[in-house]
């Protein structure tokens, strides 16, 4: 599966980067997370949430949609 | 005033007082408005280990903070019995001292504003997907992170 | 911002928008700011037994109303952390639609403004010396009451 | 002892003038208001609250100040 990842804030300049497309095998958030912990090892102490096309999910949802974000502490306001 | 469709809640920089001003005088033909309430969001030069924050920088997941705003918007019209209610949230950069979120309520009585008013920024806060960069004046910067 | 002597919180007419948009924009230099609640109360055109209120003629006791307003003052700014708060209110006629109460309260925190202007709208309507008469469109008129 | 009264909003309405300095004889603030509801009768059906130097006063309270005032309910904002 093809998914489209998008980094904010914080989670950005870890990366490096803003969005990015990865062929994905697995199952769940947490599988994600362990391949994008492996490519960015710095991730691992950032303190982030996922969104899944816009809406927080955790790290047993499965992995369906086209867009996943990694979202830092929101500090709007 | 209420929509069905998410609006863009965003505008490029600082919200200036005219804008606020201009905002207000709109209200005006409203006449069964007894009631206004306003919070404004404005960027303070804090003192963070000797080095003075002169702006935030302000990006946001768009799409989702402007489904965010709405759903917020939406719960807001459904709790509390408003006429009217507009949020602007700054992007890009925003100077100490200037202006960076506007949230405006109305209704016929004033009880209602207080509590409206509250609920929607303490919702803004905690579920809009919005990252603010503080920028010392030595241009090094930190992440914010709300209280 | 804190004085010890009463200021005069009255003016003649309605407060118009540049008046607060004018009074936000000072405010800018206050880089210690982070928040600002501002409650606007504005003259609504209420139907009572079938004719409309046109305007409301404010009168008021005004050494004690002024007397009363500073009493306010101090005690917000002893119960809350308030960096500026400021509290104006008209005198004679005031249309349907156009605003008769402004109070604006700043702070570095935004918990403290939500609690700081419920207080102090609150204490204005229960304590201070300004009676309202609202004139309906056929010139007749009832004395206001406060809810 | 010449006291100064003030009346506000619908009191003034009722009592036709907005001041008037009396002679007053009495002591209480009950005594005072009784020798109003004489010359105004519709004061009796009006509800208002007493100030005398700028403070609420009760009708138990003795009449002192140079500067009485009949105020209407309060109807600011």
């Amino acid at each position: 599966m093809r998914i489209n990842i998008k980094y904010f804030g914080q989670i950005a300049e870890v990366t490096q980067k803003e969005e990015e497309s990865l062929e994905f095998s697995g199952i769940f958030v947490s599988d994600l997370l362990n391949s994008l912990f492996s490519t960015y090892s710095e991730l691992k102490n950032t303190s982030f949430k996922v969104a899944q096309n816009q809406e927080l999910i955790s790290n047993t949802t499965k992995v369906t949609g086209a867009e996943i974000a990694l979202l830092p502490p929101f500090s709007g306001g | 005033m209420q929509s069905k469709k998410p609006k863009n809640v965003f505008q490029q920089g600082a919200i200036s007082s005219d804008f606020i001003g201009n905002s207000i005088f709109k209200h005006q033909t409203k006449t069964s408005i007894g009631a206004h309430n306003i919070f404004l969001g404005q960027v303070r030069a804090d003192v963070i280990d000797g080095k003075t924050v002169s702006a935030i920088e302000y990006t946001a997941y768009e799409d989702m903070a402007n489904k965010k705003f709405h759903e917020i918007r939406e719960s807001a019209f459904e709790k509390f019995d408003l006429t009217c209610m507009h949020i602007y949230h700054s992007l890009g950069t925003v100077k100490a001292g200037e202006i960076c979120l506007f949230v405006f309520v109305s209704s016929p009585r004033r009880k209602v504003v207080f509590e409206a008013l509250e609920f929607i920024v303490e919702a803004i806060k905690a579920e809009t997907p919005v990252f603010g960069k503080e920028i010392f004046e030595d241009e090094s910067h930190q992440w914010k992170i709300n209280s």
